[in-house]
């Protein structure tokens, strides 16, 4: 398979590479299986720094970043739209399941239907824990209670901590909350926490990555081939063969899902 | 004699593997002002701190016939309380002149109008009244030694343990001050502890002195016992008696005793037998000095022919050695030395009293 | 830097419009750090002084101990008190995770062996000979400490300074043991964070620059009482 | 609690395997924060020593930044190293952006405040006649801060810890500045935050003890230093 | 005479705005022994730091005719290197005594075994050597004052700045330093400039003696004249001239002079023209003091009937207050106080010579 491709056979001329991304693709541990593959192939090296959605965008946007892997389709677009980036490929998802305390108080369990689940949260006033920090996650459940019609921000149950996933299902957990989060950091958690997974498998709880190759005007010390070759690595099959098969060894099942080349 | 104030029995202190203090017995009278004089090093300062309970020592210790722990804990607070003491080195606080005076007070509790009339009347006493507001870290040397005894007396307390307390005060303020003290402790009944170098200041103020030599108490006395009576060659040299003849008692008879030194007989007042090896102390400040016409001779006892060997000025006494066969020490004022017209070469002639010579057996 | 420009433009509009969320946040803040410095020198102050003070078997080890404490990585100590509140922790039953209760707990941790540690270092640099003098003065052990810590003020303002410093400027174990949950625990540091993270390096910059001057309040408050009680 | 003895054990393991990466994780940290101290101590030292001895106008302010440096929040001057270090700050040509000469600036940051105001307050701490009478003794300027700085060793050895402690255990402005690249930013700290965040608890407990053993180590060998140069 | 060493023109110091040291002139020769006496807090201190370019002062100094700064910055090490300071406290190092003995050898680049040597000579000369390895924390007070003097001597400087430097010695070991300092002195051409309040040390040591009256040199001369001479009443005092006679000059004839007092005469060597006002000064230790019968009254003049209104005791001496129509303090050994059974009451005559009364004309 192309994994066994042979080394770049010349060094390129400016090998390092920042990706902005998002944490969830570095903390479950895919990056450090892939990105020394990448850079094995091509020479690059590859500086991950991982951030939320909406920080990696920022850095994207004023051209601090030469390349961004985000799972936040909306703001993408806008992205896209703006011309701060020139490439966008769709690489893999995954998806989100909304979480609880084992007694539902809310009684979602076995939902499949997000937007009820959320209305039935708001209706019976249940502790729902926000990550509320602007990230691909965020901006997803933001986008979800919008369509079920509710305004959560501001209401006394809903809670928001404006950090990380691993950081807001801890905090879910001690508060006997509702949370939405990505299954791979639930997974890895999943020992320490007391909460279950209660509503999934609605098709609008996909979560969707995306790697965007950062427009090169934005600055004229910005990295374009290495953005460009590490864009095409994400969608290789070689790559792709290694996202779907990541997590399998531990949880038994699969973490990602790879999606190249697949319609939106 | 009413019970001592302070009595310490085999009091020691060991610093570093050596022993600085080694004290069998000690007794502090009631009202009385023993001054402790010595050598440097010799232990003095250590010994007024194990006595004002701020410095551990191996023995045992009673105040005013009260057990008391030698460990400067909690039990102590109470004796503290009830003396005061002034450090060689004044080591004052870093706050205001007047706080520092008053500091002792506070921590006893007094408190209000009584508080600051004494503070006032003790900075007054002093001559500091100007400087209260001042910073300690502002004064002189006289002036901050002036503050830690001011913050020393103003307790009034029942024993004073005072470390070389007049050290940097100018002359006129020392005798001053020695003076103060004087009536103000015929007045009260304090008892005062006194470490000093200076010979005057031990024979104005002293009952008793007491003589510390390498940790020890060699000799310790009614003050004109020490001074007259040195009990051993080492206590006489150090409080300046510097003649101490080495002889034989040749006779004896009724409390006099005729001693052989080099030659010369000398008379005594003792009672030390015939043939007992002896040393004869005799201060310079007891013996007189006369010129001689050349060649005069005396047979005189106790009066000795001889011719200066050396002067040495000492201020407003001069330091003459005389050699008499043997060297002898002599103090005359400058002024007579002046008149006399005294040089080394000078034909001189030496008298002492019987009294004035001072015998010590030695082994 | 325009960014720095934006951020000071924006902390300036916060703090003039009178933003009611940002005063609640410094508020906080200012509580949290405040009373964990308080604690820390209610325990710190002592435990130096003890330490510099008495010579007693281990004394080395507890001073290691102490030195060590300056170097408590704010994440462990935040890992450490969320094990212990967790409910299945053994205080579990405190129910005191994500709230200002454990934020104050987590900060003293923080800050007491730096309070520890300069007292220590303060109270040993005065002259032995000091504490003869005020034993001599009459003085019970209480208030020879008092006397002796009086004598060390000029270092001590400097330790509850470093205290109050290492604590309101602190991230790691705040979000750890508060959540950063909005209106009950987030502070001007987990703000920061969390502004940064969404990519608001503008509001970020504001409310860093709105900490910095309320430390700056602070140290400038603290820094006259210490020069003033020093003459010249 | 089981989470702390599963970390305890980790620990163990991952020092006994010889886990090539965790040493290196180690040789980072000290690397980087022991840089930093050094170069704080270089800043620190002498301007705290001038603060502490000589009067001028606005020394008060001086002072007061200087104290307010102690409580400089890392994620803000990992924020301000970052904006620098970027692409369009004014120091991106340096190229310097997530690699640990970055950290070691801004940890130099984080550390100098507290260096100096230590080295401030015990220089004061001395009796102002000691230097009248160093000069006496025929010293030039630079002797006499030499033997200032001898006689103020105990608090300077604190000082200098307070400086290790406090950036070997900081992760916010490592993380922003260095970016916890693995292999080649990631520092213990770092790793921590990042094992915390997917939830590896045992690992993270296992990299804080670790931490914790060094900074310990460290704070021994110093406690030694400074207590033995002191004959009681 | 050579050039001075040290040359200071309108020296001034103010602190907290009084004017502590104000010295329009003063000149220190080359090799020459300068005692400063004054009361506490008069500026002695002041003066010698100053001297020392450690106090920034108003007015010019110049060091062996070159100029000096008086800010005490980079431009005065030079000149701070060829001195050396003993100071009143001495402030130690927190190293060891050796160390501290080799520190202003070491800071003028002394090495190796020139370094040794000289420390291991000056160690033993002030009897420390087996203090060496010691911290001065542990050292008593006149242990410390010896490493004090041992740090500034070993530099062997050319100018010696000492403020008192024997305050904490005991006596012997003062004794010795003195008859060595003299020595050494001798030898080497050594300029020494020394504060004291001990009157004899000044008188020992001095060639000239200058008496410091708030941060004014009241007078500065020869130590003879200055004990002799006294410029004015307050200098007077202060060198103990207790005896200021209110008078007036009635004739005058050949240098003798024959003044009023209290309506008697004495007769004084002075150039006054009669009718001046003038205070008389006697030194106590110039007076003698003989018993005399009682009713015995004596007519020549400078000798005086009266009777012991009071006794002090200061040690080696007394001092006798006689009336006389007017009181005249009289110091008498305590050797000859008890021969004559003197106590208060007692009838006496008092003597001195016409050189011992000394004319201050006032205003
Ligand atoms: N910083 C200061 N502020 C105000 N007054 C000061 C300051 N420093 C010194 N003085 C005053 O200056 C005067 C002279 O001090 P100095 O030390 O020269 O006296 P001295 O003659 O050496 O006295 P002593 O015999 O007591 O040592 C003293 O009255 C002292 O209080
Ligand atoms: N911690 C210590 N370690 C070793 N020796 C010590 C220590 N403390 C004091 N000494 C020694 O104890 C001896 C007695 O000291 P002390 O202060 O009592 O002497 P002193 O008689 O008061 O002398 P001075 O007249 O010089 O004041 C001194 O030789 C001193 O060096
Ligand atoms: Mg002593
Ligand atoms: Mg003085």
């Amino acid at each position: 398979t192309s994994t066994q491709l042979s080394p770049a056979a010349t060094p390129p001329a400016n090998p390092e590479l920042v990706l902005a991304t998002t944490t969830s693709t570095q903390d479950s541990g895919l990056l450090d299986v892939l990105i020394p593959m990448f850079e094995k192939q091509t020479g690059y090296r590859v500086k991950p720094i991982a951030v939320g959605s909406g920080q990696a965008m920022a850095m994207g946007e004023r051209g601090e970043a030469d390349v961004l892997l985000a799972h936040a389709p909306d703001s993408e677009v806008k992205f896209m739209a703006g011309g701060h980036g020139v490439d966008r490929k769709l690489v893999m998802h995954n998806d989100f399941v909304l979480v609880g305390p084992g007694g539902d108080p809310a009684g979602i369990a076995g939902l499949t239907v997000a937007k009820e689940a959320f209305t039935k949260i708001a209706g019976s006033k249940s502790l729902f824990v926000s990550r509320g920090d602007n990230s691909g996650t965020d901006q997803w459940e933001k986008k979800l209670w919008r369509e079920a019609g509710i305004t959560a921000k501001g209401q006394p149950w809903y809670l928001e901590t404006g950090q990380g996933m691993g950081l807001t299902l801890n905090v879910a957990s001690e508060k006997a909350a509702y949370t939405m989060t990505d299954r791979g950091t639930y997974l890895a958690m999943r020992q320490h926490l007391h909460l279950d997974i209660l509503t999934e498998g609605d098709k609008s709880l996909l979560n969707v990555y995306h790697i965007i190759v950062v427009n090169p005007n934005k600055s004229d010390r910005i990295n374009h081939a290495g953005a460009q070759a590490l864009s095409a690595f994400m969608v290789s099959p070689g790559a792709q063969q290694v996202i779907g098969e990541f997590g399998i060894a531990k949880f038994g099942q699969p973490l990602f899902f790879p999606d190249a080349g697949k319609p939106e | 004699m009413s019970q001592p104030i302070i009595e310490g029995h085999d009091l020691q202190v060991v610093f570093g593997g050596r022993k600085v203090l080694d004290v069998p017995y000690l007794a502090v009278e009631q009202g009385e002002v023993l001054v402790i004089v010595g050598p440097n090093g010799s232990g003095k300062s250590t010994l007024l701190q194990v006595l004002a309970l701020l410095l551990p020592a191996a023995g045992r210790l009673t105040f005013a016939g009260e057990a008391v722990n030698t460990r400067p804990d909690k039990s102590g607070l109470h004796f503290r309380r009830r003396m005061a003491v002034v450090f060689q080195e004044p080591l004052l606080l870093d706050t205001s002149v007047r706080e520092n005076v008053a500091t002792g007070l506070k921590l006893r509790g007094t408190r209000g109008h009584d508080l600051e009339r004494r503070i006032s009347l003790w900075l007054e006493r002093f001559g500091i009244a100007h400087l209260a507001a001042r910073s300690p870290r502002t004064l002189s040397g006289g002036e901050a030694q002036r503050v830690s005894l001011a913050r020393a007396f103003v307790v009034e307390p029942e024993v004073l343990l005072l470390d070389e307390p007049f050290a940097s005060l100018d002359l006129p303020t020392r005798y001053a001050l020695m003076g103060d003290l004087k009536s103000v402790l015929a007045r009260t009944s304090t008892t005062v502890v006194l470490v000093t170098h200076d010979r005057d200041e031990a024979l104005a103020l002293a009952d008793r002195v007491g003589v510390m030599l390498s940790g020890r108490l060699a000799q310790i006395d009614r003050t004109e016992a020490v001074f007259r009576s040195p009990a051993s060659e080492e206590v006489a040299a150090f409080i300046g008696v510097e003649n101490v003849l080495r002889g034989k008692v040749a006779s004896q008879q009724g409390g006099l005793a005729w001693v052989v030194v080099e030659g010369r007989i000398l008379e005594a007042v003792s009672e030390l037998a015939p043939d007992t090896p002896v040393l004869a102390c005799v201060r310079p400040e007891d013996i007189t000095l006369s010129l001689r016409r050349a060649g005069e001779t005396t047979s005189a006892r106790n009066r000795l022919a001889g011719h200066v060997a050396r002067i040495d000025d000492r201020g407003s006494q001069w330091r003459v050695v005389v050699d008499c066969g043997f060297p002898l020490v002599v103090l005359i004022t400058r002024q007579s030395g002046h008149e006399m017209g005294l040089a080394p070469g000078s034909e001189v002639a030496v008298a002492f009293k019987a009294t004035a010579a001072h015998l010590i057996p030695r082994a | 830097m325009d960014l720095v420009w934006d951020g000071i433009a924006q902390a300036f509009w916060l703090l003039v419009r009178g933003d009611r969320e940002t005063y609640q946040v410094i508020l906080r803040s200012t509580q949290v750090s405040g009373m964990a410095t308080v604690l820390s020198v209610l325990v710190g102050v002592p435990l130096g002084t003890l330490l510099g003070l008495s010579r007693f078997p281990g004394r080395n080890v507890l001073i290691a101990l102490v030195n060590m404490g300056m170097g408590l990585p704010p994440v462990v100590v935040g890992l450490l008190v969320v094990i212990t509140l967790w409910r299945s922790g053994p205080l579990g039953g405190l129910h005191m995770l994500y709230t200002p209760q454990a934020m104050i707990a987590a900060q003293f941790v923080l800050a007491f062996p730096l309070v520890t540690a300069f007292t220590l270092a303060s109270v040993q640099q005065l002259n032995p000979k000091l504490r003869t003098q005020i034993l001599a003065l009459g003085a019970s052990r209480w208030q020879m400490l008092l006397l002796l810590l009086r004598e060390a003020r000029l270092p001590l303002l400097a330790a509850v300074m470093a205290g109050f410093g290492a604590v309101i400027s602190e991230v790691g174990a705040s979000l750890m043991v508060g959540g950063n949950i909005r209106g009950l625990t987030n502070v001007l540091t987990t703000d920061i964070v969390s502004a940064t993270g969404r990519g608001d390096f503008a509001r970020a910059i504001a409310l860093g620059i709105i900490l910095l001057a309320l430390v700056y309040a602070a140290s400038l408050a603290i820094t006259t009482i210490q020069q003033r009680t020093r003459p010249s």
